[in-house]
């Protein structure tokens, strides 16, 4: 692992994204502190452009600040996609995990259950899960989160049947240690590696998720997010670009961040580019 | 010839297999979503007139015990009857029938976009891994793939439709000329330029991604080095041994990915107006039509069942190895 | 350049970023003769082969940095390789100059049908049709002997056997007859029945068509049997070269003895029925091992096991029964797939057997569960094949030394690092080295650290799958001594796995040859490698190369075509039994 | 000089569950089903009623019965002569099926003497009589074809209209487009002129309005998004007009539920009416486009108020009022807290619902705006008196009987019934005046009822009436004969040209 952080820190992109990320994070953390505009308030005349007010990314067709809305809308949009990924991966990595290890009809079983979410269209079934549930931060992170770890599962089998294989793990079956010590203390941090690199970009792939759902009208009504931003001021977008293009940045800068960060991590884990 | 009826036969329980499943899900979320399974099969009428919950009541014997419902509603399905839109007014099927084909349209032109585009993208540069295009390839395929497809679509339009006005700005036809012929087609591919390429962007960037490592990694094979020391060409080497090669994974992906590719037809379509059933999944979103959203999802998971057969046939024809084998 | 030389090399230089790969090298070779280039891993002799057709500058940036490569073309004009441009490169490469590699199953493209890929390179440069070079690869599977050419013709690569593989390779490589053909260890990833007869086909199909051959291999048995002339490389620079004969009888360079000395030599252990370490320098005088005692530690009886595959069952092993002392060594040889790594995993009950009995130390195991087991798994321990890959890579060396103390719960807490310092002791490992990780070890080093793992709980047999083949020969020697040293300090017993018959004499007491998941022949090693009753047996012993050139010719190959037959046979096939018959005082052979 | 030739390209902002306006009300309806369905008259932009199907009409002098003479050779899309019997059909069609109940409440029955022929008789006087026989209220149905006895709110006719209008339906693409073509056997003779209307329905409003600029687009009606509009006005080659909305009269207003605390009490109501700064409304979020509402009749009605300024700001007052009201200010600042609805998909509304919190915040109500996810959600509510007050727009439909007298009867208070008196509103004087005006024929007479009816509705505040919505309709320059009367594109574009081709 020391390994790894001293190649992911040597490259230059992943170091430009995971600096990225901190900055958002913090502005998501701090920012509402340091700028405690409501992004639900009426601040100034509607459609003024940046940098002509105090509010320097302009107002929204109600008067809104665009820039409390990017300040406090990335919480929602943070959160629902870092617990929708993490929901994802446990969930993937479950049942990867137990098919890949056990092979046999635990696995036939298991890769049923993923063959079937996978047919199912990721976005449409969280769509009618949230149609027939309500949209609130909750239901649509899990929503998300089921709609989107059968790639994990995939990956955490393969990882698993492959790490079963090999003779360090045969020589701790061989010590008589137990299926969960050996699932836990030898499989899963081998298998990490590749889970870390799809965390990071399933992380990405939940926010984008989330802003798909606000911007169909499917998120939570009483949050602000940046997918909610886009939606609501997109009718307004020949007169007023703010609106819909700096929450999209946000969006855009965010998902970059992660994936240069993911990108990064799988050079870093990758003993092929290690070596030079 | 019986372990190719097998194999037919094998595939066929599965594909149904998993469309029993789905249909079972279906009826399972009409059931446990909170509230009155009428009111929620009712969803558009608002105050539902208590007739019409009536008739819901009746027309799906909702006061039936749950497993006859659920063998009147596999039986209703079989007969081609996926419920009816009560905010439409129209059998759910008569509904996705006319909006099936746009989508499908749509879907297939990104989808063979970005695999084309994508592996192009992805071979030339693998075969200089050190040149500027591969570093400017890594770097544009990772935005491709960060921004959000609804966002890149407006900003699209408003470029292309409004700031330099080369493509349409909304639907699939342009409403006045006739509507067969030549003519016809060309107004459709110019309707369609803007959201197939809106949503092959970020396959784009996957696929070329993942045809760049694919590639790096078949040029390092042996049989490459092989190829070279028979005195093949270049061009012999790269696109007689290497691409087959290198195709196989970007073929797996599209394969699984095929359902994103369907659900983000939802965001595109709805950006550009495209008359298809994510457009049709939308409207009927805002309305809580709750029979056209199932019917749809069926009918998406059918046709990514069905993507996936044809997927896993073309990977048979291009991969002898697993040619003999069972399903995957 | 003499008329009858072919290529000459001098100073080759190649550079791959930083790391000189191959320095200031110079050799030649003549019409018709084969030479050899040997050296331990990593001497840089793939890179000279490369190097030769240019073929370093794909991929990775390798660049010949100084040197010229000489070459006479069919037409008798010499050209400098080095300074060729890339068009008469293509030329040249796989007509004049062909080569065949290590690895036959991904040398060849597996998308494309044998026949394509055969067929393509002599469209390239004979200029014929396509129909016609298909006649001429069809003609070329015959000629190396190819069963049923016609239909393996439209065959694909993994459809074949690794031996088939490699003969498509050697025809694909002599389709266009080459006045040179280079070959990177063609047989090093083949059984050595199978090897033996893709050596002898290379060489009649030299002498056929009159083509040098650049050899390339770490295996001097191999090279004793072919080579004409012998080049050694150690770590990228020359070393010395000469006539095979005199390589042997006389080496000059230090380094070139040594690694004579640790080749193990079959037959060289004729004089006594125990074990007994390599001589190597620095250490003392070889002592012989005790004898065994003949309280059994392992019985194994009617041992069966079958895995479900397509098309019916794998017969991996067939009523396998033998009975191992404490204080022995029972070797299992045997070609790959014969079960030899089945029986190691049923009798560490990695895997359920189908059917038979294993006794440790008096006790049936075959029935006990997981945690009736585990006291029972203290007794005996495993060392694999792979150094590389049987120790976990993310965790310490000592943490994984120490880890069958943990999980055994034999030692305390305070405890566990001093029996594990005493353990890395025991294999030769200094203490300090705990808090590594594997990766920071060498190949030998690793292997060493496995043992001290599979010593932790004090066992009373060890089972070695392959625990040495992966090693270079000098490495190889180091672990074999070790392992008989530690035999005769704690008086273990090792169910000892391999398919190379030298190592084998070396360690064994007796030897148990496999063959299509049945015991063939088992008895004393000395009486199973020098008075072979088997025929299988024979074939094998007969195919070992010996390394040493004065005893090449004497034995006669059969350049026999046939693969191993098939283990895997439809569900419900009940196999005839195995009758073993007395051939001496515990020598048992099969009834064929 | 008209012009035969051409077609328009219409885009809709949401499609049409179907073209029978008979059973459907909604303007996305209307606007096909006037150029498929010839109605009795047709008004000019003075309110005055025009022949149509009826070439003569009379109104008896009693004010019970209206006699309708039809012109000679008017056939339906399919050749069948349109006649008495369809007329009679059609208006008992409506009456029966048509949301609007009042509209033809009082008509008891329709005799057909001759096929020419058709007298409407009623129950008692109604002077919104012939403002219902519009195009948009009243179409004239085949009674060969609708008559079969199946329900016309799912007739499959519906889905393939026959009229006998200016234009012939001839495709309908469920969310596409809709594509009507040139009846050539009008009964009017040489009309229409354009060969072809298709609608297209495009749901995202800048497309639309790109659509326009490009001139992909010739007509647009309903617009209400000022920027847009405010856009297209400096658009050289398109007409941008607000004409055309008087018969449909949209009021934005703010309605309370006065079943529940504290807006059963009438100084609250009052209180946020002058809180509410209808100013920045009409000038700021309108951009200076919006009109006020003064009343419960919109502008453009003869019968709107004029001269009024109910409710100026006035936040001191609002406080007096919310104090004596027994609402005093707790420790926080505020005084109570009320959600408001809005409907979904009207941008205006959604925002002037968002305004309430900040502006109400300053005297001392948190009020939250509760959007809902859609159209059924929102009228669940309302219709189920589950709210505190709502955003909402309603249309007048003409004449007051048809438009505004359901909001206001106490007899209206229909639960589950979206657009009744879902405020619960119930004043006997008010329900009196109301009767009155329902039957007052003298224009004179009846203004003074619905003067003294406003009055009292404003003052009681069971409603607030902020702004008019601002439709507009954006035209192609090049178009002539302009649908600008009280109806809009609600009514037929049989007279609508190209003054120069496209
Ligand atoms: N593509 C490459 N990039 C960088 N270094 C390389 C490359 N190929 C070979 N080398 C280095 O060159 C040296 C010689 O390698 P080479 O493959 O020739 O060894 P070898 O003698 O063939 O060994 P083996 O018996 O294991 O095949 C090694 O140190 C190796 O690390
Ligand atoms: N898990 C398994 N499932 C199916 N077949 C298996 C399995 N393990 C081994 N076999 C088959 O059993 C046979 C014996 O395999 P085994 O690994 O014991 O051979 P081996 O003698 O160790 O060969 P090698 O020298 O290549 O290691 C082979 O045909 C192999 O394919
Ligand atoms: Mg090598
Ligand atoms: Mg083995």
């Amino acid at each position: 692992m020391g390994e790894a952080w001293r190649m992911f820190l040597r490259n230059r992109a992943a170091v430009a994204g995971l600096v990225l990320m901190v900055g958002i994070v913090l502005m998501t953390l701090v920012g509402p502190l340091l700028y405690p505009v409501d992004p639900f308030g009426m601040v100034w005349a509607p459609f003024t452009p940046p940098l002509e007010t105090e509010y320097v990314l302009g107002t929204d067709y109600l008067g809104r600040d665009v820039l409390a809305g990017i300040v406090h809308g990335g919480t929602a949009t943070l959160a629902v996609g870092a617990s929708a990924a993490v929901i994802s991966i446990v969930l993937g990595v479950l049942i990867g995990a137990f098919a890949g290890y056990y092979g046999g009809w635990v696995d036939a079983t298991l890769m049923r259950v993923t063959e079937f979410f996978q047919v199912l269209p990721p976005l449409l079934l969280a769509m009618v899960l949230i149609t027939l549930f309500q949209p609130t931060l909750t239901t649509i992170a899990a929503t998300i989160g089921l709609a989107s770890w059968t790639g994990v599962a995939r990956l955490a089998r393969a990882e698993f049947m492959r790490l079963n294989q090999q003779e360090f793990v045969r020589a701790a079956r061989a010590l008589s240690a137990s299926n969960a010590r050996i699932m836990l203390r030898v499989i899963l941090p081998n298998a990490l590696p590749p889970l870390i690199v799809m965390a990071a970009m399933n992380t990405g792939v939940a926010i984008l998720f989330e802003a798909g759902l606000s911007f169909l009208g499917l998120g939570d009504p009483t949050t602000m997010s940046w997918g909610f931003m886009i939606g609501a001021s997109r009718e307004y977008i020949l007169d007023a670009w703010w609106p819909v293009t700096l929450p999209g940045i946000a969006i855009f800068l965010t998902v970059l961040a992660v994936s240069l960060i993911g990108d990064g991590l799988n050079d870093a884990f990758n003993p092929k580019l290690r070596e030079r | 010839m019986t372990s190719i009826a097998r194999a037919v036969l094998y595939r066929t329980a599965h594909v149904l297999g998993l469309l029993l499943a789905v249909l079972v899900f279906n009826f399972l979320l009409i059931h446990l979503a909170p509230g009155d399974p009428a009111q929620v099969i009712a969803g558009d009428m608002g105050g539902a007139t208590p007739e019409v919950l009536a008739e819901i009541r009746t027309r799906f014997g909702l006061d039936l015990p749950l497993h006859e419902q659920l063998l009147a509603y596999l039986g209703r399905v079989l007969t081609g009857d996926l419920g009816y839109s009560f905010y439409f007014d129209r059998p759910v099927t008569a509904l996705i029938g006319q909006r099936i084909l746009p989508t499908l349209i749509l879907v297939l032109s990104a989808l063979v976009l970005a695999v084309v585009v994508g592996t192009v993208l992805g071979v030339i540069s693998a075969r200089w891994p050190r040149s500027w295009f591969s570093h400017a390839l890594t770097v544009l395929s990772l935005a491709g793939y960060s921004a959000p497809v609804f966002w890149t679509g407006i900003l699209l339009l408003i470029l292309f439709a409004s700031v330099w006005p080369l493509f349409p700005v909304t639907g699939m036809y342009s409403g006045i000329g006739d509507r067969t012929g030549i003519s016809y087609l060309i107004d459709v591919a110019h309707h369609l330029v803007l959201p197939a390429f809106t949503l092959a962007i970020v396959y784009i960037a996957q696929y070329s991604r993942l045809s760049r490592a694919a590639m790096l990694d078949v040029l390092g094979s042996d049989y490459i080095r092989t190829a070279r020391a028979k005195g093949l060409g270049e061009g012999k080497v790269i696109f007689k041994h290497a691409l087959r090669n290198a195709i196989l994974p970007v073929i797996t992906m599209a394969g699984l990915q095929f359902s994103n590719l369907f659900a983000g037809a939802v965001l595109v379509e709805t950006v550009f107006g495209w008359p298809g059933m994510g457009r049709l999944a939308f409207e009927s979103i805002l309305r809580r039509d709750a029979p056209t959203i199932l019917g749809i999802l069926f009918f998406s998971a059918l046709v990514v069942i069905v993507a996936n057969q044809l997927t896993d046939l073309f990977y048979r024809l291009a991969d002898p190895r697993i040619a003999g084998k069972g399903s995957r | 350049m003499p008329e009858n030389r072919l290529l000459e090399v001098r100073g080759l230089t190649v550079r791959f970023g930083s790391v000189v790969a191959v320095k200031d090298l110079s050799f030649h070779l003549d019409r018709g003769e084969t030479l050899a280039i040997v050296g331990e891993s990593g001497s840089g002799k793939s890179v000279t082969a490369l190097a030769i057709l240019r073929l370093i500058e794909y991929g990775s940036q390798g660049v010949i940095e100084a040197g010229e490569i000489l070459f006479r073309r069919p037409d008798g004009s010499v050209v400098d390789l080095v300074r060729q441009p890339e068009r008469v490169l293509r030329g040249i490469r796989g007509d004049a100059i062909s080569m065949i590699f290590q690895e036959p199953l991904t040398s060849l493209n597996p998308v494309y049908t044998v026949g394509n890929q055969i067929a393509e390179t002599l469209v390239l440069h004979r200029g014929i049709s396509w129909d016609e070079a298909m006649e001429t690869a069809l003609e070329m599977l015959r000629k190396v002997r190819i069963p049923d050419p016609e239909r393996r013709l439209r065959t694909y690569p993994h459809e074949m056997s690794g031996g088939m593989r490699q003969r498509v390779m050697i025809a694909m490589a002599l389709a266009c007859r080459p006045s040179i053909l280079i070959a990177d260890e063609p047989t090093t990833a083949l059984d050595v029945t199978i090897q033996a007869q893709t050596l002898e086909l290379m060489r009649q199909l030299q002498e056929e068509f009159g083509t040098a051959i650049i050899l390339i291999t770490h295996d001097m048995g191999v090279v004793a049997e072919t080579a004409d002339r012998v080049v050694v490389m150690c770590r990228s620079e020359f070393v010395e070269e000469g006539p095979v004969g005199r390589i042997f009888a006389a080496p000059q360079a230090e380094y070139t003895r040594l690694l004579l000395d640790a080749v193990p030599r079959l037959g060289s252990l004729a004089d006594t029925p125990y074990p007994k370490p390599f001589p190597l320098p620095g250490a003392e005088a070889p002592a012989e091992t005790a004898p065994p005692s003949d309280r059994p530690v392992l019985e194994v009886d009617g041992l069966v096991k079958r895995f479900p595959a397509a098309g019916g069952q794998v017969h991996a092993v067939e009523s396998v029964s033998f009975t191992l002392s404490a204080g022995e060594t029972l070797a299992v040889v045997g070609e790959s797939g014969s079960g030899k790594s089945t029986v190691a995993n049923l009798v560490m009950r990695l895997t359920e057997p189908t059917d038979g009995a294993i006794r440790l130390l008096g006790t049936d195991i075959t029935g006990l569960s997981h945690r009736a087991m585990k006291p029972h798994r203290r007794e005996m321990q495993m060392v694999f094949q792979d150094p590389y890959a049987s120790l976990d890579p993310r965790r310490t060396v000592g943490d994984l030394v120490g880890e069958p103390m943990r999980i055994h719960r034999t030692e305390s807490r305070a405890t566990v690092r001093d029996r594990v310092a005493e353990l890395f002791g025991l294999v030769g490992l200094s203490p300090d080295q705990m808090r590594r990780y594997p990766h920071q070890f060498s190949g030998g080093q690793r292997q060493r650290l496995c043992i001290a793992r599979a010593l932790a709980l004090h066992p009373r047999l060890i089972i070695a799958d392959e625990a040495v083949s992966a090693l270079d020969v000098s490495i190889q020697a180091q672990i074999v001594n070790l392992m008989l040293d530690l035999q005769s300090r704690l008086g273990l017993s090792y169910l000892f796995i391999s398919h190379d018959m030298a190592v084998v004499e070396r360690v064994s007491h007796r030897v148990a040859v496999m063959h299509l998941g049945r015991i063939v022949e088992i008895g004393p090693r000395r009486e199973v490698l020098a008075n072979p009753r088997h025929s299988y047996t024979q074939r094998l012993l007969s195919a070992v190369p010996v390394a040493d050139p004065a005893a090449r010719g004497r034995r006669g190959r059969s350049l026999a075509v046939g693969d191993i037959p098939s283990p895997i046979h439809p569900q419900g096939y009940t196999p005839p039994p195995v009758r073993l018959r007395a051939a001496g005082p515990g020598h048992f052979v099969a009834e064929e | 000089e008209p012009t035969r030739g051409g077609s328009i390209v219409w885009p809709v902002a949401s499609a049409p569950r179907h073209f029978n306006s008979a059973v459907q009300s909604g303007i996305a309806t209307a606007m096909p089903a006037a150029q498929i369905f010839a109605s009795p008259l047709r008004f000019d932009a003075d309110w005055k009623p025009q022949p149509y199907l009826a070439e003569k009409w009379e109104m008896a002098p009693d004010g019970l019965s209206v006699t309708l003479t039809l012109v000679d050779g008017a056939k339906f899309h399919d050749g069948k002569p349109v006649t008495s019997e369809d007329v009679a059909f059609s208006v008992m069609a409506v009456k029966e099926n048509h949301p609007f109940k009042s509209m033809l409440e009082p008509v008891t029955g329709v005799d057909t003497p001759d096929p020419r022929t058709a007298i409407v008789r009623l129950a008692h006087p109604h002077p919104a009589i012939l403002l219902a026989m519009s195009p948009a209220l009243m179409p004239i149905l085949p009674k060969h074809v609708y008559g079969d006895g199946q329900d016309l709110k799912s007739h499959p006719a519906n889905l393939k209209p026959v009229g006998s209008g200016p234009f012939k339906f001839e495709e309908y693409r469920e969310g596409e487009y809709i594509t009507l073509v040139r009846n050539d056997d009008f009964f009017i003779k040489d009309r229409p002129y354009l060969d072809r209307i298709v609608m297209r329905i495009i749901p995202d409003g800048p497309n639309r309005t790109i659509a326009m600029e490009r001139h992909e687009g010739h007509v647009m009606p309903f617009e209400e998004r000022i920027r847009d509009i405010n856009r297209m006005k400096r658009q050289d080659g398109l007409v941008v007009t607000d004409q055309g909305y008087a018969g449909i009269g949209p009021i934005n207003w703010l309605a309370f539920n006065l079943e529940r605390p504290p807006f059963d009490n009438k100084k609250v109501r009052q209180a946020i009416g002058y809180a509410i700064d209808k100013e920045f409304v009409t000038k700021a979020l309108m951009e200076g486009v919006g009109v006020r509402a003064l009343g419960p009749i919109a502008p453009g009605s003869p019968f709107s108020p004029k001269d009024v300024e109910p409710y100026k700001l006035d936040l001191d007052k609002a406080n007096r009022l919310l104090d004596e009201a027994g609402f005093p200010r707790k420790a926080d600042g505020t005084r109570f807290t009320m959600n408001v609805d809005y409907i979904p998909g009207f941008a205006l509304l959604k925002t002037m619902a968002e305004y309430m919190k900040p502006q109400l915040a300053k005297v001392g109500i948190k009020a939250e705006p509760r959007p809902s996810p859609d159209f059924p959600t929102w009228a669940s509510r309302v219709s189920n008196h589950d709210f505190d007050a709502t955003m909402d727009v309603v249309f007048n439909w003409g004449d007051p009987v048809i438009g505004v007298h359901r909001t206001y009867l106490s007899s209206n208070i229909r639960k589950g019934v979206i657009w009744s008196n879902t405020q619960s509103y119930s004043n006997p004087r008010v329900d009196e005046l109301l009767a009155a005006a329902g039957k007052e024929q003298d224009e004179a007479k009846r203004k003074a009822l619905y003067d003294e009816f406003q009055k009292i509705v404003v003052d009681d505040a069971p409603i607030l009436f902020i702004a008019v919505s601002p439709y507009h309709t954006v035209f192609d320059k090049r178009l002539a004969n302009l649908p600008t009367t009280i109806w809009g594109t609600a009514s037929p574009l049989d007279e609508t040209y190209w003054a120069q081709k496209p």
